[in-house]
């Protein structure tokens, strides 16, 4: 099987910082792929540099097979790549519907929408609210609040519930659930399996390790900048995955081809 | 007389020290004749829209007449006119409109002629040398102003140098000029002015000056080389600091004005107007009313008319 | 599975309902705070209001007829359209210096194409938008593609155009004489409409209606939200999907369009062309935006504010002129009520929530 | 034993969302009490109010016996509060020794401090580095870079690093855990148990279970901007106190006195 | 403890040292563009010795000489003496458009106190200073404990400021001559040492030594890094416990101080006491500061860069101006360099990380 998302040999370098040390990088379709590693291991910046929101100093990327060169994150959206960045990439003093619907809003049918372009407000609201309460988030009083006004877990439940709506050919979520209460949580666990089995994959950064041995379909572990390996949760324990990620323990001598 | 009539003086700024007198001039008349004066001013040269919402207050405010020196003498000519269909009397003070008669009567100096008496007295002191001389233009900003056009100009002609298009400077070609530059009209435009265009060429030796500020600052800028002695200033107003400065050797010559006149009579016509509906008659043989200029040095050049510094002192106005 | 997620399957009954309070005590004064609080030009109304009134009571009749109250409408409509053009700017995170400036080169534009070229007015009028436009690119292009920032760009653009002016126009002014013969077009932000005492002026109607126009926009088109959003975080903006750098060039140009409509309502106010006009424009522009509420730091605030911090110092110059205050003194009671105004102003903001 | 920090009644509205609704509070000398409740019940509303980031609208706070009054968490430090906020509080720009050390810095001895007030740099950073290297932060490379080129994780343990390094007489961290990774959260639990062993109280609070029951000796559990109950961990189950926060169960009839 | 937690015990045994990178390609480039991005007024730097350089190339002697670099010097002085208390300003991401009018009144009352009072010069010039002092004080007072936005409070300033200097002064000029016989003390920063054909005044020594000694402030002590935190993000200020008020007071009480030296240095740079100088200090202190390269957001930057700001404007006026640029085009070209510099300031830092 080819992958459908290919990187090889990315480097980026910011000052003296290393972040990313020439990386391999693969996803396979309709899998979850989970990515673990140490605080300031470069995932962040993997998955930036996959999405389009950081040009690497050099490596390529495929996408289905196909070279790609994003200078944008529209670009990688475009392209078919929805990202929940681990900063949220949201506008604080808009409201709820506001930055769910940023770039794709919703026009009034008829004339109003066509030739007054005026917004839907109605209907991307009662989409935002429907949203929310899927994941469980029913502490948003008033939906629409601005985003600078709700409180960390809140503000991070609606980036991933606006990732997951919008959901096209590859779902990246950059440690979705840290700032989540135990059910919300939850519910974005549920939420990705439930997008894995419409097809899409998905890449999952995340810290919580019981989690990422729960959902993920193959696990790569990232270590100073580049991918140590990459493993089967069947195959190993949790205390394995650990150990490699943070050095105490080599890695199993052959990488998994694939 | 004047009982509650109102009136209106509107200036072009209120900070430069010119319209501070004739302010001064102007409130000391409608005092003694019982004129309610208010007072308005364009926040900096070239202000005119401050100007045109100053005459509409005069109306709102239901004056009898206004006293204006115009920032743009064509563009305040709609304001003016409203003005006057209003039923006011509306005189031009210091620069006549453009056209001239778009007001009921002008009272001013003839700026160009103030200009011309400076470059006069320069070409007949230098003599002979008049034919090398290196020229300093130190104009008031590159807007261009009308005042600050017909200065340079008059200077020019009285100089005796071809002015181009006389109402524009800096196109003259004449190699006597080094170049022109722009002072806004106080010391320090002056100096930083007279400072680039000695850097151009140190050997200037004529420094034209659109006002006594600029000239004082282009002073001290001749004074940090050494050249205060050898170099002839001249400037145009007339002030009480200006012509002081004459005294003190600063400033060659300068043609002095009368704002406090200009505001005075200003002030009577407007009294005038209100108790019988007479308007003032403009001066003999001119469309205007000339308050008059007198160039004043203590160094009087032959074919120049002049005062003594000591005569300026006596009708001096800041 | 590991058995040691058990406990979060805890959380599976919980009750699916949105959180409500009781609401508690929402008086009269708790919702009159709340409205204050969720319309943000509100309170530049008030204050508007407020000094409206003080002068009437002041000035009475003189201030408050119909005559001096369309008056001070009159005297706002050029500060009233840059501004609505500085409003734009500046909710994104910008400022533009060069506003004053494109409106007179703009003006002088019409006017020349008119009378030293001598072709139609509505192709000089034309031309005159197509001039401001243009500038207006140049300093998106600077900002949005190259990255400079705008107060230097447009700083830089100010000077460029306003010696570019200065040069083309050889500092000549068109007479109003020859424009009413010649080309009255040019005159047509002139014309008024009066009722009774009030006179309207087109100039006047036009920056009420552009006002109106552009609060449309901006809270009710996508363009509009992304204004906002740029301004707010253009990171971001961009992350969630933002064409920041179109929407960014698109914001000034039509800022550089709005200035050459300015122009054309300036040639209306003053009657002819002048290239000394509009020296003031961008200060007071921006005051005017400032006053209104909108942050200098983008994202917040309201164009409909602007058009109110507008009027309030149109009403205080005009009040405080004809209680006869000389100019000095009225310059400096200006200064002394925009820092007023604005005490208010975020006091009002402080006790509601 | 009277309680170190009590609170009674504090409500605090924004418009129309009602962050506390009349909420409660108690924090006993030497203890660790968690925090735990729905994203959005108001958490961190309540330290913020304890520790005068926020004024409350009404409501009284008492420090040891004493009332007290807030009015800027300047206060609440010099009362001797110590707080790692969600948000971090750190200036981008700033580099993570500036950020450590912000309005304590430490002057160079001698005539070049005391009258020339110059900075020690040298010993701050030496200082810093070895924070960090306890908390095990070892992929911060540059010690003076600026926090906002940081990894999510590694600004969260600078500011746990703050924290826990200028402790006094109370230790509020919020969420501290949420962007670390295995090894550093590991660290960071140890830390608070050696904070807890000088006999400083802590109030932590987190969504990660495990971590809460480990590490509590009193859990208060906070649901729509009030205390629900306070439950002794080794009295519960973690399904119990998932089943409090989150509604699907009633509270103990009678909570704890104290 | 739960056994759920076991795995975590794997990451104990892992190794303990900072994590290092072989350095792969540290080539001299590298090397200049790393500490291009570390130290900040390099860039402007670079702009002006290469700008220095492309005149001296066109003009030779005329503008390569000891004579005209060092009028460059005094042609900033003030600018840039102004542009040291704007750079504090700008960098609590503040603003102060009042700095021309401060350092205005300041001169004024050491004139008049002086000359007006009959006082001894040197309680003349202690009174200017106190005033420019207060004045900033009201500017502080007004930002940090009534929150209002300094671009309003400074506007508001600037106004109040300038119309009581001209009530105060009721424009009248005190000339060169009677200072130089009554009070020289007051032309003190006129002085000058002459080095060959260099000319330094005190006025330009004193912003050397100003913008030095507040590099060494800023950079070397607590208050310092406060300036910057504050400008950064005052929130995370305030809740990392750095006294926001009081630092931002302090910064504009700081900046009203250096704005009264600069009144006392304009004294000695233009010989008389004017009333009407100073009215470009505000935008040109901000050029500087922003072809410096400090953000207008605040919390970026440094002061060095500010005083090459100033000089690299200094260099194209007069550069242009030597080249016979006239007046109108310099304007122009000016603008264009301003943009130009920036641009090339930009690049720099693009190319460097
Ligand atoms: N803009 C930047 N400038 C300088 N260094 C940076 C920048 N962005 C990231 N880094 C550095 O790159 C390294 C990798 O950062 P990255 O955000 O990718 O880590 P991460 O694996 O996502 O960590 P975490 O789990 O904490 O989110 C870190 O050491 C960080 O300090
Ligand atoms: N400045 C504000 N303006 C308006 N509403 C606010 C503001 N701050 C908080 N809120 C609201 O108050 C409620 C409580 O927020 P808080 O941050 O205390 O929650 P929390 O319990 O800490 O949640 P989390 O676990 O997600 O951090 C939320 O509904 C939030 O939307
Ligand atoms: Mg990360
Ligand atoms: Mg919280």
């Amino acid at each position: 099987m080819q992958p459908i998302l290919k990187a090889r040999d990315l480097v980026k370098r910011y000052g003296r910082v290393v972040a990313l040390d020439s990386c391999d990088f693969d996803l396979y379709p309709g899998e979850i792929l989970a990515v673990i590693g140490d605080n300031g291991a470069g995932k962040s910046t993997l998955i930036k540099a996959i999405s389009g929101a950081v040009t690497p100093d050099s490596g390529k990327i495929w996408l289905e097979g196909r070279e790609v060169r994003f200078h944008s994150p529209l670009d990688g959206r475009h392209a078919g790549i929805e990202t929940v960045y681990q900063t949220l990439a949201m506008s604080p003093a808009l409201s709820i519907t506001d930055n769910m619907f940023m770039g794709r809003e919703l026009r009034k049918p008829g004339f109003l929408g066509s030739v007054l372009r005026q917004l839907d407000h109605k209907a991307m609201e009662s989409f935002a609210r429907e949203k929310l309460n899927e994941l469980g988030l029913m502490t948003i009083q008033n939906i629409n609040q601005a985003v600078e006004t709700l409180s960390g877990g809140q503000r991070q439940g609606v980036a991933v519930a606006r990732a997951a709506a919008f959901g096209s050919k590859v779902i990246i979520l950059d440690e979705p659930t840290a700032a989540l209460g135990v059910k919300e949580s939850r519910r974005v666990l549920e939420l990705i399996q439930d997008v894995r089995s419409r097809g899409i994959p998905i890449i999952l950064i995340s810290h919580n390790m019981p989690h990422v041995f729960e959902v993920a379909d193959r696990i790569h572990v990232h270590r100073l900048g580049r991918r140590l390996c990459v493993i089967n949760p069947k195959d190993y324990t949790m205390s394995d995955a650990v150990a490699f990620m943070t050095g105490a323990k080599e890695p199993p001598p052959e990488p998994l081809a694939a | 007389a004047g009982d509650g009539v109102g009136a209106c003086l509107i200036t072009k700024t209120d900070t430069n020290p010119f319209f501070v007198k004739m302010k001064e001039g102007a409130e000391a008349k409608a005092a003694e004749l019982g004129v309610d004066l208010k007072t308005y001013a364009g926040k900096i040269d070239g202000d005119h829209e401050t100007q045109v919402a100053a005459i509409e207050t005069c109306i709102a405010d239901g004056a009898k007449g206004i006293l204006i020196t115009a920032s743009d003498t064509s563009s305040i000519v709609s304001a003016v006119k409203q003005a006057r269909d209003a039923g006011m009397l509306v005189i031009a003070l210091d620069t006549p409109l453009n056209p001239i008669d778009a007001a009921d009567a002008t009272f001013a100096t003839d700026n160009f002629l103030a200009g011309e008496l400076i470059g006069k007295w320069a070409a007949a002191t230098l003599g002979d040398e008049a034919a090398n001389a290196k020229i300093a233009m130190l104009d008031l900003a590159v807007s261009q102003p009308t005042v600050g056009v017909l200065r340079d100009q008059g200077f020019l002609t009285g100089f005796g140098i071809d002015v181009k298009d006389p109402g524009k400077w800096g196109d003259e070609d004449d190699p006597r000029i080094v170049g022109n530059d722009v002072t806004a009209g106080n010391e320090e435009g002056g100096r930083k002015a007279m400072e680039n265009l000695l850097a151009k060429d140190p050997m200037i030796n004529v420094v034209y000056t659109i006002n006594e500020p600029a000239a004082a600052g282009a002073y001290e800028a001749l004074k940090a080389i050494g050249r205060e002695g050898d170099v002839l200033i001249v400037s145009v107003d007339g002030g009480c600091p200006g012509v002081a400065n004459v005294k003190d050797g600063v400033i060659g010559a300068t043609s002095q004005q009368y704002p406090l006149l200009m505001a005075s009579k200003g002030i009577e016509a407007i009294a005038a107007w209100a108790k019988d509906g007479t308007k003032p008659a403009p001066t003999e043989g001119k469309n205007f009313f000339d308050t008059g200029v007198a160039l004043v040095t203590d160094k009087p050049a032959e074919g120049v008319e002049s005062i003594s510094v000591a005569e300026g002192m006596d009708r001096c106005w800041g | 599975m590991s058995e040691t997620q058990d406990y979060e399957k805890a959380a599976a009954s919980s009750p699916s309902s949105v959180a409500v309070f009781a609401a508690h005590d929402q008086g009269a004064v708790k919702r009159i705070q709340h409205a204050l609080h969720q319309t943000p030009w509100m309170v530049p109304a008030i204050v508007l209001a407020a000094s409206i009134l003080v002068f009437g009571l002041l000035l009475g009749e003189k201030f408050f007829s119909p005559f001096a109250l369309t008056l001070i409408l009159q005297q706002v409509q050029i500060v009233g359209i840059l501004g609505a053009a500085q409003s734009l700017v500046i909710l994104t995170a910008g400022i533009d210096l060069s506003v004053g400036a494109i409106m007179v080169l703009s003006s002088v534009v019409m006017g020349l194409f008119s009378f030293r070229y001598g072709l139609p007015t509505e192709l000089a009028v034309a031309a005159g938008i197509a001039c401001g436009t243009f500038c207006g690119f140049i300093n998106g292009f600077l900002v949005a593609v190259m990255r400079l920032p705008p107060f230097i760009v447009t700083l830089g653009m100010w000077q460029i155009v306003l010696a570019t002016n200065f040069l083309y126009s050889a500092n000549e002014t068109i007479r109003a004489q020859e424009i009413a013969e010649q080309a009255p077009l040019l005159q047509f932000f002139g014309n008024k409409i009066a009722i009774g005492g009030a006179i309207f002026t087109y100039g006047a109607i036009f920056m009420v209606l552009l006002v109106l126009f552009l609060a449309y926009v901006l809270r009710q088109t996508a363009w509009g939200r992304h204004v906002y959003a740029v301004g707010d975080d253009p990171e971001a903006a961009e992350l969630s999907g933002v064409q920041v750098k179109r929407t960014l060039i698109s914001v000034y140009m039509l800022s550089g369009l709005i200035c050459a409509f300015a122009g054309w309502a300036l040639i209306g106010r003053i009657g002819s062309v002048s290239p000394t006009s509009g020296q003031l424009g961008n200060i007071e522009s921006i005051t005017a935006v400032v006053i209104g509420g909108i942050s200098l730091f983008g994202g917040r605030g309201s164009i409909m504010g602007m058009l109110f911090g507008a009027l309030i110092v149109g009403v205080f110059s005009l009040g405080l002129r004809l209680l006869g205050a000389d100019a000095q003194w009225t310059y400096l009671l200006i200064g002394v009520l925009i820092i007023a105004a604005v005490t208010v102003d975020q006091w009002i903001r402080k006790v509601s929530v």
